[in-house]
């Protein structure tokens, strides 16, 4: 450990060489390398952690430079564990980077966690959160949530010294169209980066040993007025008791579903005339559409049923694929029999080809 | 009685803030539950919705006073 | 302006196309590439303000890298606003970087100034500060504040709209001894990531034109509790009616003062045997020292004045030449007409050298 | 009364913290900033020390009264 490197931490009272020690031991496990991950694992490098861990399976997209501001223009297509391991090495040579490109699952996830500390919640949907937390309760481990919605973030820590656990604030998943995620509603760039570093704080406290954690708390952010508010809560008997992951952590309500991806529907639409609803809304089918897409916002669909085509295949696509699940979820209803296909990951993954139609 | 909402609820609410008259207060926060649904049926949904009153986790069963501050949070998923 | 890039805040309800326009025409000055300044720049780069310029005369150093992230360990010693261009292109290269490889001064501040929209004050010192919230109320810009103390920091937005300045709040600057700074007294690295994020959040709510900007309000940040305390204040008569800058931003209490840098002390040292007068602490001390330091703690210096050998010319050093001068202080109200020696910048300015003694 | 510290006074006193009994209680900030500097020499150097009186500015003429939430905020330098 090279204390020219750390003195101005190790100058700090209440922190010094003991605190500096403390983190230089300590192995951190980040899941989601996405908006609130970056800012994660950027600090808890510069600041000295000995070993980080990165969990993710995704590439670097365009569409995120805005607020994972690790990633360059040029890592643009590659891996994000692999660009961040070269971005993180050269900030901090000394720190150990262990990368798993894959996404967290039943059948890893507690094979990945029993090699860590603690474990960081920054994943950007409700399945992994639950297999987060239920994996750390069964391994013993602590865990650093943050999480976002528009203008507003949330943190806490959970399973932290017996203390309360996500399930004990929100007892079971959500119906996947009950909550809309970022890719669908938007983020302003700086709002993960300012929850991600609330969740490095809390990390290095739990490390360090200083201050009070937020534990049985959960913070509130608000960008708009800036201001932060607590909501204390208890553990509920039963959460900390959890032995064994679910079967799946699916969410609850997904529809048995026919789908096409991004280059399968180009195909289709080269091929022969199809029948695509676009159920976004107005501003964002003008900004973007499909030459063969029909408009019908989502909130219209019941009652502009009549102007489908139902002697066709209908594929139904929206931004990222989940409103496009809840149209197909109504239309199933109305026509019962009759198969509707899925366009996953919605104009998000259509982008190559959007221009040539 | 004023209640604050936060995620989702803001958007279902239109708002980030309503106050019931003292006539049409809820008794308890299971009382506060039902007419939300049955204002915005959108509620249905949020199975795990946290009410807290005075910044602390209430159940069902906890009462309801004309000055308690409520919130209203529900689980958010973006990251 | 890339649509792809910034899609997740175009879709953002309440910012949109519109907020996205005005930060890419935006221009906005960082006065500061440190701990503040860094994530500042990071997150207006990423999301896409047009032009940045960047005020700051250091190199990048070893003890900089804990918390400011930006800079790899191949950058230490060349100039930080290089090492932040080339890193900010690379992240964003629509983004226009105005460097300016200086320190703010009397002569400078108000032509740089005026070429901008906002400036972020993410300075380390009282004399910039004042410096700069006296040239934001002539060029009639506001600012947006960040500083820290050990554990805790502040925010707040001067200038704005007419709304209350940086003297509203402390009118005059403190004693050069009575505050110390971040080299002196340590700071944890994430500290500055949380501040300067909340800072690059105001600029965009100025910018865009978003939520309630923290003007008028002091936001007090404590890591320890996790808590964000707020203090409102007014506009104090006079305060937004200043027409020239002062003379002289240096500390008030100033004393004339001799001193010497690295290079000559070493040179002294290696020529002659000198008296020089280590004013750190123990713990300090023990760490590391030059071989030809004498040890007295400041908090002792008056009661073991016996032991200078008042015959040579004494030089007095401690860590980062504040406590030193402090010491000069009371030594010279103790000895009258002796001259005692300042060695400028302390042990951080010595570390070349200490290994070798 | 309680009074809470920032920044460099928290090291001054050595406590984030301190309670006065209602018999010494200042009876306006004037006065606090007095018996604060008689107490703590190093106060004396603070030339520039806001004071917050139920979150809200206060200067040397505010009066205090036992259940007021008090705040000595100094300047902070760092970066």
């Amino acid at each position: 450990m090279n204390e020219e490197r750390y003195l101005r931490q190790i100058t700090l009272d209440r922190f010094g060489n003991e605190g500096q020690q403390k983190l230089n031991e300590a192995k951190v496990l980040v899941v989601g390398a996405g908006g609130l991950g970056i800012p994660v694992l950027t600090y808890l490098n510069a600041m000295g952690v000995g070993t980080l861990g990165v969990v993710d399976a995704d590439v670097v997209s365009l569409s995120n430079l805005h607020r994972q501001v690790l990633f360059t223009e040029a890592m643009v297509g590659i891996p994000k564990v692999e660009a961040i391991k070269s971005q993180l090495s050269a900030q901090n040579s000394t720190t150990t980077i262990q990368i798993y490109q894959t996404y967290l699952t039943v059948a890893n996830a507690l094979d990945i966690i029993k090699n860590y500390d603690i474990v960081v919640d920054a994943t950007d949907n409700f399945p992994t959160r639950y297999l987060i937390n239920d994996a750390c309760v069964i391994a013993n481990k602590p865990f650093v949530y943050g999480a976002l919605h528009a203008f507003e973030g949330q943190v806490s820590v959970f399973n932290y010294k017996g203390g309360p656990t996500y399930r004990c604030l929100f007892p079971t998943m959500p119906a996947a169209d009950a909550v809309p995620n970022c890719n669908e509603n938007g983020v302003l760039g700086i709002l993960p980066g300012i929850i991600g570093n609330l969740q490095a704080l809390e990390v290095v406290k739990v490390i360090a040993g200083i201050g009070e954690v937020v534990s049985g708390v959960l913070l509130l952010f608000d960008t708009l007025s800036q201001r932060m508010q607590r909501m204390k809560f208890q553990l509920q008997p039963g959460n900390n008791e959890i032995k064994t992951l679910a079967t799946s952590y699916e969410f609850d309500c997904e529809l048995p579903l026919k789908s096409v991806d991004a280059v399968e529907l180009q195909q289709l639409l080269s091929a022969k005339p199809v029948e695509l609803i676009d159920v976004r809304t107005d501003k964002e089918f003008q900004r973007q559409h499909l030459k063969e897409a029909k408009h019908i916002p989502l909130g219209e669909l019941t009652d502009r049923v009549a102007e489908l085509n139902l002697e066709a295949t209908v594929y139904v696509i929206c931004q990222s694929g989940v409103r496009s699940k809840k149209a197909i979820g109504i239309l199933q209803g109305l026509f019962p029999g009759k198969d509707f296909v899925n366009v996953m990951g919605g104009m998000n993954n259509m982008k190559d080809y959007v221009d040539t139609y | 009685m004023n209640v604050l909402f936060f995620g989702i609820t803001k958007d279902i609410v239109g708002s980030s803030e309503i106050s019931f008259s003292d006539d049409f207060k809820p008794i308890n926060v299971a009382e506060l539950k039902k007419q939300l649904i049955s204002s915005y049926p959108e509620f249905l949904k949020l199975n795990s919705l946290a009410v807290a009153v005075n910044s602390e986790y209430a159940d069902d069963s906890v009462p309801l006073n004309g000055n308690d501050e409520i919130a209203i949070i529900p689980p958010v998923s973006g990251g």
